[in-house]
């Protein structure tokens, strides 16, 4: 125990025999197996940890659990590093290394505490009132602001460690693993039911670790151990230990955050460093327990001054004292079993000031009894001291407590252990819709209506009696399993030793005598004063929510734990209303801050979201394919040859489909299966052109509308066979059109026999285009491909290079040109084998970024143009939306806005110059020289190099375009300082005709 | 109204704060009002502001069901930006954008707005190109913008993972240099302050349960404080705004959904930009007091609930440390929802009714906040002259009947999808 | 997350579902109806704050639609059906 | 004219058979083996619509199962309820020709199929799947159509810890990237497809 003068030499659940050693500002300290980070350096006598957030005072640490708002530190190096943890929830692991925070140059030398000295000016919300003159040196007050601020430090390298998640379902998820816990676990295990039993703390027994108390004459630590043994062997229970039910949600589905490796240097052995499981449960028990409440009096935020029940904990389960000498402040009767505990283990107690003037005999008898004196009526009103606390000064309270009255005298201490009460854990009950009730008698809420299928038991509802404790938990599981389906056996509760009612005196803040400065402090993270809630009611931010947003009450790590009560209760106060009418601020997911790469699990990076490939996406790796996404898929590119730029390589290809042959893989197209009865009726009601007469074994183009009469999205189809056909879609739009198609389908014309199914993977799509396409097509199918068989628009089912293919020869490049459909299985072979077949006609694979220009060459719209603005008219569809029939978005494509004048048609766009590149993104204006705003006529939307014709073109749309074709206006990039003077002309610039794709 | 300074400051620090008056009233509602705003949020309270500054109107009334600031003004991520392509939008977030920046000095209150820039993601050539275009609207009009390289993006944000084989390469970004964020809170609470100053009377846990209306002219407004008489009544509602146009009889082209929001623990300065992503779905800026605050997408399905699911919470988390892996170990400290008013072609409506005298401000969806101090400007002079302002001429409810949608994204009349 | 209980597969996690909208709405005749039939049927919603009629599309399950009543101040989900059948449960 | 190309699989050049992840004493959590030269027909009809089980039946040898996640099998062949309006039929015998009466697809290309087995293959596919895996709840015999890793799959528990997972064949390497992942802390061995 090398120095560690302040660890007993027995006593608690530590592992003597086991040192472990680490570092804390780079100094070494030695702690055991069975602590944590705080329990190590009281132990040590390390007392200042860190520096507040606004002030930078000097605290220590106050808690031993979640509730601790002080003792935060940067936990480990490196890549690993992470800011803020709370050093009660640090368990020790040989080679931990911590390092204080919100300091500059030292913990105990700290420039900020100059602000200190100035915060007279800084009361809360002092940045509402200043830092307005001159406006424009508001940044570099901000930056002050800023590095004043925050706490801890962000890594800055990515986190080596894994993440799980996980689903449960279960019958009765138990939160909290105290007594109440472990007794409804066992009841609802006993069942059958399903059971989920979880606990934030390495070990199962909540307070009882630190509270030795007995249970049927025997310890209950024993008790609890018995149980937990029990319940680790049902194999209808899980047991959680490490792990904090988080976050409560509808439908009863609980988050749980399990840290399966935090307690190690790192993970091992290829185990997540947390599990987040979200648990749906049928019903659910919170058996969370109760945090206790400090008091509130001038300068108890230094270090020494610590929860009654923190210094009992580590006296009781860590065998350390958090002190030498102390005075025991309470308002209720939990603490003189402290005092007694502190005691116990060595820790001299001064006195116990007791607020109430009557204490119930019980506690003077147990004072009594332990040689402790008891001041009653009293208060300490500061504690004193710099680093730690040396002294405290005591007073009378008067009846009502407003005020103290009498002599001031001073008592030397170095640790003052407060108990203002204890307030239920209600957070999950709370984030699960539950009303709370305020309890006059515990000066507490508790739980009071339940909206989902849960309830609370022990002292999470407000029962801190042992017996209670445990016969609620045994009620609850009871009740719990039965509600779920199972017959539960009652269990009769064990006799405990009895522990005297709290019975507290209301006491949020110990007044402050005249003649005293020092500031009381309800918000120890946020440095949130008793004064400040007087301020915020005297500038009328009154609601506890104004409060909490003016001050910043309750906003800290640690959501308040320790103050919203004392700061509500006091504003409840000047507003001279019951605390109930103030009411709490609501409680919020989560219910301790948990990693976010917990919470992403495996779903981050690469797998943040599905990346979809082709069966041919190796083959274009292979071949040196840079990739582009669509979607979820990735696309190919171009295939640079021989030290080609990507763009050499696309406009080679583009150039050379146009003169001899390529082949692109397309096999990202949506593609539905539509079969029944009434499919061709289906489809007339669905495109804006007729599908009734379409022969078999031919295709169309179609357009489909939105209900809003706008483009919604193209395709092909192509009737299979009479009852068959097949829709293709673009690759981006091919959810989306399924499930338009599946709702009208199922929801609005069940009428209709139509049936449909997604095939997009089921076949791989090669298109094949060039003027020497048939003849390389030639060369792998036995079929008929000739003009006159296989015409343009038309379908084959046969066979290519050995493989079942659907050949249609259909046309996005403008070339004569087929799409070959087979399955993915076979595409790699029948890629290969039209480059084989080809390579006479000096084929060629081409990528996304050719197939781009060819469709820009051919006018053909895509996603710049099928903005979701579009109608077909303006893309120059208007012809083929049928007067024959009705199809879906044709009553509303009729509004007067989407008509007439004005609106923005396709058109196409040559620089005037014949060189100039048209700047991606241009809009399209009249006149650069004209004021702001400059009237925007329309956009380019697509726009490249056309290797075809040998000079730039473009797409866009544009006011009243048709009109304009042949004018010159100005395709205006001002972003990138670029203008480029274009005539406006048909968006088809290759072979208007057709006469290629016919050929 | 004590103006504030810091000569106030440090006048009042010498008599220990004792002195500061209150910021706003809390007044028993009159019988009756020239003007009813209902809604005290950013919108609410600044219409009511601007009546007074600019028209003079000052027997006003803005009722509150709740606290003042507590809805959306209270719960947003607070990206400011004028970073549209639509022209009718560009010209009206530029006017709002132009307010900000003089809003402390012309509230007194400091509202912290904070000019870091806003910078959109590229993530795909497709995007880079949607994002040149939309910057070039916004020269056009009169905004700033400026387009980003990946490399001038990983010096403003030196956590973004910028790697070439990132799943969601960054291609580029647009910034907005001008856009940035500003204390939420604050916005309201000066609003307040000042309107309260020129006579407005907030009147706050003040529900409005029905509207009176006779021969097609609004009349007054029942409350759980009593009836309460106007000739002019206007809403601000945000999530709620549905709800109370069914009290007037309409159906508007509106849907109440959930947005969540949230925030790290405090951190040290660690971004000092505002970055957000289309395509991975989140924005996430920090916070003066440090956390990162982060939001993403709708949980997409109706609500009036204020709280959201796990599945968007994920969602916008992996998004965020999918972008910043240095963040991974960073901890989510507290998230929350709100009720957002999503219109059928994302964009607002501040409009007049059918219904004379009453006056309809609400569809902003996730980006009203920027618009507080623009659409405050506009409604308190449709309200004032019962003739829209030239830059809400265009966001009249009859738009959609018209077909004159002013859809940003293109997504169509599906109001969760803007 | 929340539980919807999908007509033919029984309970299944929000996230096999997509939201498919207001169920209350009657779509107007493909024909006959007017311009203002379908501007009202596309663009106007009742946005009841309470419960709610509303389709789910089990898009990672069965692919049905189905339709759902959901109290939108809690989230709570009243009943289920088909998307023709009749929803028990209370509610308008 | 029957098939002469050769075939390939979703998963070439990714799966490598072997022992990976946690070393467990035990033996691996999971093994995993690509079940290749599956037929898989989609099925879609109208019950209502008497001929179409029959026909159905009379083709395959099985009756459809009516009921949510039922399955129906016999040597070598599986019928998976998906919905009550499709069914899902993976033999390993040759193709049943199915008339008329239903809308068949035949999507054995465009899946990929896994047969996972080990003592640890629920609490694999729990970490992405929110479906009850537990074997009171997903019982041999059963099958669902769910998500795993955000991802659409057909899941069929074919004996005691054992499943088969059909994959659409687009995302297979992705898949196959988040369910070796999700293996790596109990161990996982990769036998050569068959
Ligand atoms: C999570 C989230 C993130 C967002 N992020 C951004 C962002 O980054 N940038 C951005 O620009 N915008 C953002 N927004 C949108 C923005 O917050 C809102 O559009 C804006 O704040 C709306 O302001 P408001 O004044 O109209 O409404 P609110 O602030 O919601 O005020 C409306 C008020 O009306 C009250 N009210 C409602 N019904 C009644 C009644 N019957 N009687 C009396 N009072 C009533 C409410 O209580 C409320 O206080 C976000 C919204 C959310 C929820
Ligand atoms: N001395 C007193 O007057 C006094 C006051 C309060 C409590 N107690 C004692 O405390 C015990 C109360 O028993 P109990 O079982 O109700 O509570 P408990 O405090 O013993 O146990 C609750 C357990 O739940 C855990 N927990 C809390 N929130 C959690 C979450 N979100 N996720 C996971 N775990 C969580 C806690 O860490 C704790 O281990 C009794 O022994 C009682 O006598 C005594
Ligand atoms: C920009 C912003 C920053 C916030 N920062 C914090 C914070 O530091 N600590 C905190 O507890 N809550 C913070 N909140 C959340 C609020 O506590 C609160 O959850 C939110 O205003 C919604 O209110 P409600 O939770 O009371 O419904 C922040 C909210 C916003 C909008
Ligand atoms: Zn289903």
């Amino acid at each position: 125990m090398t120095g560690q003068a302040f660890r007993n030499a027995d006593g608690g659940g530590i592992d003597r025999t086991k040192p472990l050693t680490f570092t804390f500002d780079g100094k070494s300290y030695q702690g055991h197996c069975g602590d944590t980070l705080a329990s190590a350096l009281l132990a040590n006598g390390v007392r200042l940890v860190g520096r507040s957030f606004k002030y930078h005072r000097p605290r220590g640490i106050f808690g031993a659990g979640v509730e601790e708002p002080n003792a935060l530190v940067q936990l480990r190096q490196g890549a690993r590093t992470e800011p803020n943890i709370p050093a009660t929830r640090i368990e020790l692991y040989d080679g931990l290394v911590a390092t204080s925070q919100n300091r500059w140059p030292s913990l105990k030398f700290d420039i900020g505490a100059i602000n200190a000295v100035l915060h007279k000016l800084f009361p809360a919300g002092f940045y509402y009132k200043t830092f307005m003159w001159p406006a424009k040196l508001w940044p570099m007050y901000e930056h002050f602001i800023r590095h004043i601020a925050g706490m801890g430090k962000t890594p800055t390298e990515p986190d080596p460690d894994d993440y799980a998640h996980r689903f449960a379902h279960c019958d009765v998820l138990v939160c909290g693993g105290g007594p109440a816990g472990l007794a409804t676990a066992l009841v609802a295990g006993r069942s059958g039911a399903r059971v989920v039993l979880c606990d934030e703390n390495d070990t199962f027994g909540g307070a009882l670790r630190s509270q030795p108390q007995t249970i049927d004459s025997r310890p209950a630590m024993d008790w609890v151990r018995d149980t937990a043994t029990e319940l680790g062997r049902l194999e209808n229970v899980t047991v959680l230990n490490r792990t904090t039910a988080t976050a409560y949600y509808d439908h009863n589905m609980v988050v749980l955050d399990e840290r399966v490796a935090d307690h190690k240097i790192a993970p091992e052995n290829h185990e997540p460093r947390h599990r987040l499981w979200q648990v749906r449960a049928q019903e659910v028990v919170l058996t969370t327990g109760a945090i206790e409440r400090p008091l509130i009096f001038a300068g108890n935020d230094r270090p020494g001054v610590m929860l009654a029940s923190a210094a009992q904990t580590y006296a009781n389960q860590f065998g350390v004292r958090a002190g030498e000498r102390t005075v025991v402040f309470t308002n209720n009767s939990s603490a003189y079993a402290a005092a007694v505990d502190l005691q116990a283990a060595g820790i001299e107690i001064q006195a116990i000031i007791d607020a109430r003037n009557e204490p119930p005999a019980g506690d003077l008898t147990r004072a009594k009894d332990a040689g402790i004196g008891v001041l009653t009526g009293h208060a300490v009103v500061a504690a004193l001291g710099n680093h730690a606390v040396n002294s405290v000064t005591v007073m009378a309270l008067n009846e009502d407590g407003a005020d103290v009255t009498g002599e001031p005298h001073d008592i030397l201490c170095d640790l003052v252990a407060v108990s203002g009460g204890w307030s239920p854990s209600v957070h999950l009950f709370s984030q699960s819709r539950g009303k709370l009730r305020y309890d006059d008698d515990l000066t507490a809420f508790v739980p009071d209506r339940s909206f989902q299928r849960e309830r609370s038991a022990g002292a999470a509802n407000g029962s801190f009696d042992l017996s209670e404790c445990l016969s609620e938990g045994f009620t609850a599981g009871a009740k719990a399993a039965s509600q779920a389906g199972f017959e539960a056996a009652a269990m009769a509760a064990p006799t405990c030793g009895t522990e005297p009612e709290l019975r507290p005196r209301a006491l949020w803040a110990v007044p402050l005598p005249d003649f005293l400065h020092g500031k009381r402090f309800l918000d120890l993270q946020n440095d949130v004063t008793a004064d400040d809630v007087g301020l915020a009611y005297r500038e009328g931010y009154r609601s506890v929510e104004h409060l909490k947003r003016y001050t910043t009450l309750g906003m800290g790590t640690d959501q308040g734990r320790t103050s919203n009560v004392n700061g509500l209760a006091l504003m409840a106060g000047r507003r001279c209303e019951a605390i109930p009418a103030v009411g709490t601020t609501t409680f919020r997911q989560p219910f301790t801050p948990i990693p976010m790469g917990a919470i992403a699990g495996a779903d981050s990076h690469d797998h943040v979201s599905p990346t979809r490939l082709s069966p041919l996406y190796q083959w274009h790796k292979d071949h040196g394919a840079p990739f582009t996404t669509a979607g979820y898929w990735m696309r190919a590119q171009a295939y640079p040859q021989g030290g080609e730029t990507l763009e050499e390589a696309y406009l080679r290809e583009a150039k050379h489909v146009r003169e001899k042959v390529g082949i692109v893989d397309v096999s990202t197209l949506g593609k539905i299966d539509l079969q029944g009865k009434d499919a061709a009726e289906f489809l007339n009601r669905v495109y804006i052109n007729g599908f009734a007469k379409l022969a078999v074994g031919k295709c169309r183009y179609g357009v489909m509308l939105r209900d809003d009469g706008i483009v919604f999205d193209d395709g092909t189809v192509t009737r299979i066979a009479e009852h068959r056909f097949l829709i293709t879609t673009t690759t981006l739009h091919a959810g989306a059109v399924m499930t338009h198609l599946e709702y009208l389908a199922q929801v609005e014309w069940p009428e209709l026999d139509v049936r449909m199914i997604s095939v997009t993977d089921d076949w791989t799509g090669i298109a094949l285009a060039g003027p020497r396409a048939r003849a390389v097509l030639e060369c792998v199918t036995e079929g008929d491909v000739s003009d006159v068989a296989l015409p343009f628009m038309g379908f084959q089912e046969t066979h290519i290079a050995g493989a079942a293919a659907r050949l249609y020869r259909i046309s996005f490049s403008g070339e004569q040109a087929y799409e070959i459909n087979m399955a993915p299985g076979h595409a790699l072979a029948v890629w290969e084998a039209l480059l084989e077949a080809g390579a006479a006609d000096d084929i060629i694979p081409y990528g996304s970024e050719a197939m781009n220009i060819l469709r820009i060459e051919k006018g053909h719209v895509v996603g710049g143009e099928l903005n979701g603005r579009t109608t077909a008219a303006d893309l120059g569809f208007g012809k083929m939306m049928s007067s024959q029939k009705p199809f879906v978005g044709h009553v509303l494509a009729g509004r007067e806005g989407l008509n007439g004048e004005g609106r923005q048609q396709l058109v196409g766009l040559i620089p005037v110059n014949g060189r100039s590149r048209i700047p991606r993104g241009a809009q399209i204006i009249a006149d650069t020289g004209a004021k702001t705003p400059i009237p925007r006529l329309g956009e380019v939307t697509s726009q490249c190099m056309s290797p075809n014709l040998g000079h730039p073109i473009g797409l866009g749309i544009l006011a009243n375009g048709r009109a304009r074709i042949g004018d010159t206006l100005q395709a205006h990039s001002p972003l990138t300082k670029q203008s480029v003077a274009v005539t406006v002309t048909d968006p088809i610039f290759i072979d208007p005709a057709g006469e290629r794709l016919r050929g | 109204m004590t103006r504030y300074s810091i000569f106030s400051l440090a006048r009042n620090a010498l008599t220990g704060h004792k002195n500061w008056p209150q910021a706003w009233r809390s007044p028993e509602p009159k019988p009756e009002y020239d003007v009813i705003i209902i809604g005290a949020g950013g919108h609410g309270l600044g219409t009511a502001y601007y009546l007074a500054k600019n028209h003079g109107i000052t027997n006003i009334a803005v009722l509150e069901k709740g606290w003042l600031g507590g809805g959306n003004t209270g719960r947003n991520t607070t990206i400011v930006r004028a970073n549209y392509e639509r022209t009718e939008n560009e010209l009206f977030y530029e006017h709002s954008l132009k307010l900000w920046e003089t809003m402390s000095q012309d509230l007194n209150f400091n509202v912290m707005f904070s000019q870091r820039g806003v910078i959109n993601l590229a993530h795909s050539d497709a995007q880079v190109d949607a994002f040149q275009r939309r910057g070039n609207a916004m020269i056009l009009n009169g905004s700033d913008a400026m387009l980003l390289n990946p490399a001038e993006i990983k010096a403003r944000a030196p956590h973004l993972d910028c790697s070439a084989d990132a799943r969601f390469p960054i291609k580029g970004g647009l910034l907005q240099p001008r856009g940035g964020t500003a204390r939420h809170d604050g916005v309201a609470w000066g609003y307040a302050r000042a309107a309260d100053a020129r006579g407005v009377d907030i009147i706050q846990n003040c529900e409005v349960t029905g509207l009176d209306i006779s021969n097609g002219q609004i009349t007054g407004v029942q409350t759980t404080r009593g009836a309460i008489k106007a000739k002019k009544v206007g809403i601000a509602v945000a999530g709620h705004t549905g709800h109370l146009a069914t009290m007037a009889g309409m159906r508007l082209p509106i849907e109440s959904h959930v947005l969540q929001a949230m925030v790290s623990e405090p951190v040290k300065p660690c971004l000092d930009t505002v970055i957000t992503s289309g395509a991975v779905h989140c924005y996430i800026s920090q916070s003066d007091k440090g956390e990162l605050v982060m939001g993403g997408d709708l949980d997409f399905y109706n609500s009036y609930a204020q709280r959201g699911n796990f599945p968007r919470i994920e969602d916008v988390v992996s998004s965020v440390i999918t972008m910043f892996p240095s963040f991974s170990r960073l901890r989510l400290m507290r998230t929350w929802g709100g009720v957002m008013d999503m219109s059928m072609d994302g964009s607002p409506i501040i409009s007049k009714t059918p219904t004379k005298g009453f006056y309809i401000n609400g569809g902003w969806c996730y980006g009203g906040f920027k618009a507080t101090p623009g659409s405050a400007w506009v409604f308190a002079h449709t309200i004032a002259n019962d003739e829209p302002h030239e830059l809400n001429g265009q966001y009249r409810l009859e738009r959609f009947q018209q077909g004159h949608m002013i859809d940003e994204h293109g997504a169509g009349p599906t109001p969760g999808a803007h | 997350m929340l539980e919807i209980k999908c007509p033919w597969c029984g309970p299944r996690a929000q996230t096999e579902f997509s939201y498919a909208g207001d169920a209350t709405l009657t779509r107007p005749s493909l024909d006959t109806a007017t311009e203002t039939e379908w501007y009202e049927h596309v663009y106007l919603r009742g946005n009841p704050r309470g419960p709610h009629d509303e389709l789910w599309h089990h898009a990672a399950g069965c692919r049905r639609f189905v339709k759902v009543r959901r109290d939108v101040t809690t989230h709570e989900i009243i009943a289920t059906a088909g998307p023709h059948e009749h929803l028990g449960g209370g509610g308008k | 004219m029957a098939d002469t190309s050769p075939m390939q699989s979703a998963l070439n050049g990714i799966a490598q058979p072997g022992d990976f992840g946690a070393d467990q004493p035990a033996g691996p959590g999971v093994t995993i083996t690509e079940r290749q030269g599956l037929q898989i027909l989609h099925v879609a009809g109208d019950i209502r619509d008497a001929e179409f089980p029959s026909q159905v039946r009379h083709a395959i040898g099985l009756p459809l199962p009516m009921s949510a996640g039922e399955t129906r099998a016999s040597q070598g062949t599986r019928v998976l309820w998906l919905g009550p309006d499709r069914w899902l039929v993976a033999t390993e015998d040759a193709l049943p020709a199915l008339s008329d009466a239903a809308a068949v697809n035949d999507v054995g290309q465009g899946r990929l199929v896994l047969r996972l087995t080990g003592p640890r293959v629920r609490d694999i596919l729990a970490k992405g799947c929110p479906l009850d895996l537990h074997a009171s709840a997903f019982p041999t015999g059963h099958c669902a159509e769910s998500l795993i890793g955000h991802i659409g799959v057909t899941i069929d528990c074919t004996a005691d810890e054992t499943f088969d997972l059909y994959v659409n064949r687009s995302y297979a390497a992705f898949f196959w990237e988040w369910l070796t992942r999700a293996a790596m802390e109990y161990g996982y061995r990769v036998l050569p497809a068959g």
